[in-house]
């Protein structure tokens, strides 16, 4: 175990499935020589060399294109999209193409292929670089979805993304780059598709993915300390595959719910998770559902602005006194 | 009179040197190859008005000579890409008949399964690495192919077949500029077939010609070919692939030529110029490399023999893909993952 | 009154419209001389002229940006985007640019435009042209999204869509294209943003949107003759904004609510509207909330698949008959 | 002696006639706004690292001369579009300098009440219609600002900045052929500053003037501008903006330049060649023009004058900014729709 930073995780991930197969090369925007525009993977270009560690031109779906048409002959790309926000101007490979391919060939074409992406709030950088988009993802059938909340899980999950046979977008979360965490020596490889629980409690269930998932467990502290509630905190860590499994069993065990969500409210993957348990555990519920979201509203980007709009420890910790009682 | 004897004589002999340079088997090849499209998209136009087809379908008649051109210039394990209107580039690679009109036709035998339909008509195991029907998108995935080739140093090259409507799209612009700095083996043919749709290309395109006045945008050369000229169209695609295969980086070529039949299925083509099409029917590709064929010196009976050949091969695909069951029903939910099911949950 | 079909009167709203205001202008692929893909503007350019009416390019970021740009120095432009799977190709100006730029500038850029669309699936067409995307759209702060499910609506909320003072995507379906109903004569104007109860019942609320709208009446007609079952159901005709008072009211009087999506399943707008009952009318359901969706699945487009796959009469039929007891 | 003398005379009375055909006025004039730029953008820079801006900031150091070339040959109702990188665009509308810093602070004398930051001034009474943050966006968009001025025949002119790297995004060749096609009065300007953030233009792009040398494939005139010299760059103005508002359509112009800081706050430029910046120093666009007002006759104290007062100016709307209070927390909750809410339910 070593204490690395979320961002280097990425790095070190990158670099650990890049020398174990030529296959796998990676594109993106200023990645290759300066290392990122977040730092994020700092020595490769100077490991792995220019064939293998390529720098683009702002040309998104030319990236987005490149590591598709790469993926169905035999490569195994690995795309940075370098703020999720700009998914949008190369939405149509993502959803149309890369996502469907593989379903509308009747299963001839392979897809193994990982963007990765900074998403999320919390940096003043405003609305059109801010947005936590991981519902969009969710959304378009054919695209596993990862946002993981720990450098251990940005390296487990990275490896296991670059391994996986079908297109995985990976949501960093730029606010926690810098965060620390002990990470496995050696060879680690997660398994994407399974929820983690962080911290078990008899009253609530809080279910939460990436910056929000620190911020549960801080308010789940405090209303320990504070209010005598004692919640289960849920990483949900994959989109899709959702590990419907742990969370209905999580959900069933305190028999209410909470979901944390930075995505903006509406078709958040909050609203998804709702909808399963309120069609599938409605008779083990001992409370309505409750969903703590960023309002469905652009992001602002003063300080003041932004840090009421994002959940924060203390929205958690008010929604869920309020509620559980 | 001696004169014109030996203008005579002039003529043929360049026409020898023509045939030459091509050489017969891969004109016999490129007169099948236009003949298989023609027969095949003239019945696939017959079953949608039997109600056999549904959807749409986006025929290529006039166009012929491009996808065969190319077709024949191209080996086995490189790769092609095209759009919606892509019966012609995918049968160039030799894939099956009844494949392709059972996808048509929604049938099992579809190779696609049903999934797919006309528009996205794919042959992994040819090169034909799918049609695309969201413009532009395709361009960008081809380079991506000629990325691979060139990383693994295979030889291959990619080519991508667009229209001209396709040029004023953001993704031609990105791919052309990604290709060119990466000098990726791949060829861009626009086929220049004089609209968009039911738009005249000239009324919303800044340049006459919509790729090749481009061209200079990228550093590459501004390439015209004769469309309907299934030689011109060969040698301009050997030109461009030996180029790429050295690592001369990417071609963009422009194909002038004209489409017989409307946009799709549904479009009577009644925003054309009276006579526009007479005039292009003039040029039909076929019929001028068939008297090609005949003034080199090839005997009529091997023409015919080719002509029968694919009507029947086109009868019997009919015959096959109208045998064929439609798909079950649990294909609907196979293959959107590696695993090959659907399941988004455990 | 008089009977139009759908698509005509996506051309008579149109033309109302810029007849009474000069500043209604129009472009996209095909619509002017054409008169559409779909038929759908037949007679505009006609009767507006060049300038009015505009043939593009097929440049769908140049469509929306300058439908956007024109917005924002006085004109009111209707865009088309011809069919709503095209949106990812330009989902930047929509989702970034114009759903955003009045917040984003507090509040100094007006926005008074409209995307029309064609979506939906049932016509063969393939995964790249059948998609129904209402859900991308909702999930968009700052885009009011409406979808109608009849000839009258169409004409009626079109036309407030074109005066409504923010952007407002419009989704025709385009199997109801052919569809006829009455049309009110005359200067006909909606009301975007509440929801319409088409029928009334007692057991069950069914909440449906734009094809699944027919759908939902017929298998509430089989439900009642075959079942006993008496539904109501709710045309939501706008997702945004969304008429919760009358979707929970409906709710609450049944106690039992199934909605039905074209949308694929995942985040879909029946999940935002279940987790928001799951929250506020927890207290009065008598049944686990049902959302009858398109699986999480591109769409297939031989005719025995595609019609497996969007939620058909017998769909609803068999589902309500069986949760409903 | 003589000839020298005559060579003298001659060379002023070319600087008289150059002073003339801009005139004295408006020379001071940019010279003003180049100085606002570099002043508001120092302070800016100060005020960044004592982190009372937060996020991040985008300076144009070394590029004011095309702002100002331009802010002054334009008219106040006519339109501009900027990027991030655009305090010095919106700064030549005339915009308050304490807005601006304001909202850089997050203050609630932000000129868009702390929504929007840095990277999102706008100015809509003063014509400056907004900073766009995402590369290639606000050129269709700018477009359509010039169609609305075509269509209402109220011979406003739109002018869209941008950079090199963003020559290469899809959205910047459907805008340029859109423009083109509808003549609209609309004149594009890429700031060359040679940089793509941390990758330098040439290792990313396929021709060697991003900009000009794709001009031809949308019919339009290849244009380089000198962009640190503000009279150059004025002229090429006028001259766009005549052309545009004759119905003669959109121009692309190229201004070559540089920026003396890094890309954004967080960029130190360590991928810069070593002697680069001092090249680019030498040509620093400020004292270059200071020199050409002095070579011109136009008195040190009047110069002076405006330096003084720039200095003045910006301080006072530090001094504003800094006291002005961070946003009412409700400001949250406002303009997301024409009513002023921003509820999505009833
Ligand atoms: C992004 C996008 N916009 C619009 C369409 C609808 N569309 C399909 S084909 C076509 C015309 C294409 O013209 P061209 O590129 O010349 O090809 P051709 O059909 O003539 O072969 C259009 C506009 C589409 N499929 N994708
Ligand atoms: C679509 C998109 N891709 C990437 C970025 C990140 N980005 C911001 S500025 C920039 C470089 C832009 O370079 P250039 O156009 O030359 O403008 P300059 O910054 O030099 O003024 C990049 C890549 C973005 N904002 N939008
Ligand atoms: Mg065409
Ligand atoms: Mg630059």
């Amino acid at each position: 175990m070593a204490e690395l930073t979320y961002r280097e995780a990425v790095a070190e991930a990158i670099a650990q499935e890049m020398r174990r197969d030529d296959s796998v090369v990676f594109l993106g925007e200023d990645i290759a020589k300066a290392g990122g525009v977040f730092k994020s993977t700092v020595g490769l270009w100077e490991e792995f060399g220019d064939l293998r560690v390529r720098d683009t031109p702002i040309s998104e779906q030319a990236i987005l294109g490149a590591a598709m048409g790469a993926a169905m002959t035999g490569l195994k790309p690995i795309a940075e999209i370098m703020f999720s926000d700009f998914l949008a101007v190369c939405w149509d490979i993502v959803c149309n193409q890369i996502a469907k391919s593989r379903y509308m060939t009747g299963g001839q074409v392979d897809m193994p292929l990982v963007i990765r992406t900074a998403n999320g709030g919390g940096a003043r950088f405003g609305a059109q670089h801010s947005q936590s988009v991981e519902n969009w993802a969710m959304m378009i059938p054919g695209i596993k979805v990862v946002a993981p909340s720990s450098p251990a899980d940005v390296k487990g999950l990275l490896a296991a993304a670059i391994r996986d046979p079908d297109p995985v977008i990976f949501f960093e979360q730029k606010s926690l780059y810098a965060t620390k965490g002990m990470v496995p020596d050696g060879e680690h490889v997660d398994e994407i598709g399974k929820a983690k629980v962080l911290r078990n409690g008899d009253d609530v269930t809080i279910l939460a993915l990436a910056l929000m998932v620190p911020r549960a467990l801080e308010a789940a502290e405090r209303l320990q300390l504070e209010r005598g509630i004692s919640a289960t905190v849920v990483d949900i860590r994959s989109l899709v595959p959702l590990d419907t499994k742990t969370i209905l069993s999580e959900v069933i065990k305190t028999g209410r719910v909470v979901t944390v969500e930075e995505n903006p409210r509406l078709c958040g993957w909050g609203a998804e998770i709702s909808s399963i348990i309120a069609e599938e555990c409605f008779y083990d519920l001992d409370m309505p559902i409750v969903r703590i979201t960023t309002p469905h509203i652009p992001l602002a980007s003063a300080d003041e602005l932004e840090d009421l709009m994002i959940p924060s420890v203390s929205r958690i910790f008010d929604t869920i006194s309020r509620e559980v009682d | 009179m001696v004169k014109r004897a030996q203008t005579k004589k002039k003529a043929s002999a360049k026409q020898a040197r023509l045939n030459d340079d091509i050489g017969e088997e891969t004109r016999l090849t490129m007169y099948r190859l236009q003949l298989e499209i023609r027969h095949l998209e003239q019945r696939a136009h017959d079953l949608f008005f039997q109600n056999l087809i549904k959807g749409t379908s986006h025929l290529a008649l006039g166009q012929e000579a491009i996808a065969s051109g190319f077709g024949a210039a191209l080996r086995p394990n490189d790769y092609t890409f095209c759009t919606y209107r892509g019966h012609a580039h995918t049968l160039v690679r030799g894939t099956s008949m009844t494949g392709m009109l059972g996808e048509l036709m929604g049938k099992e035998c579809g190779m696609l399964q049903g999934k797919g339909g006309s528009m996205h008509l794919t042959d992994v195991e040819k090169g034909a690495m799918g049609s695309y029907a969201i413009i532009g998108a395709h361009l960008p995935i081809a380079a991506g192919a000629a990325w691979q080739a060139q990383y693994n140093k295979t030889g291959q090259v990619a080519v991508c077949f667009f229209g001209d409507g396709t040029t004023n799209i953001g993704a031609f612009h990105e791919a052309l500029n990604f290709a060119a700095i990466w000098k990726l083996p791949v060829v861009f043919v626009c086929e220049n077939n004089l609209y968009m749709e039911y738009t005249p290309i000239s009324d919303v395109t800044a340049v006459e010609h919509p790729a090749a006045d481009r061209a200079s945008a990228y550093g590459l050369d501004s390439i015209i070919v004769d469309g309907n000229d299934a030689d011109a169209v060969y040698r301009i695609a050997v030109t461009a692939f030996d180029k790429a295969r050295e690592g001369g980086g990417p071609s963009l070529i422009e194909a002038k030529t004209y489409r017989h039949s409307g946009h799709s299925r549904a479009d009577p083509a009644s925003y054309r110029p009276k006579g526009e099409l007479e005039a292009w029917l003039k040029k039909d590709p076929i019929p001028m490399y068939r008297q090609r064929l005949i003034d080199f010196g090839v005997k009529e009976s091997i023409v015919k023999n080719i002509e029968d050949s694919v009507i029947q091969a086109v009868d019997e695909a009919t015959e096959a893909a109208k045998a064929s069951p439609p798909p079950p029903v649990d294909y609907a939910f196979t293959d959107v993952w590696a695993d090959g099911g659907s399941s988004w949950r455990n």
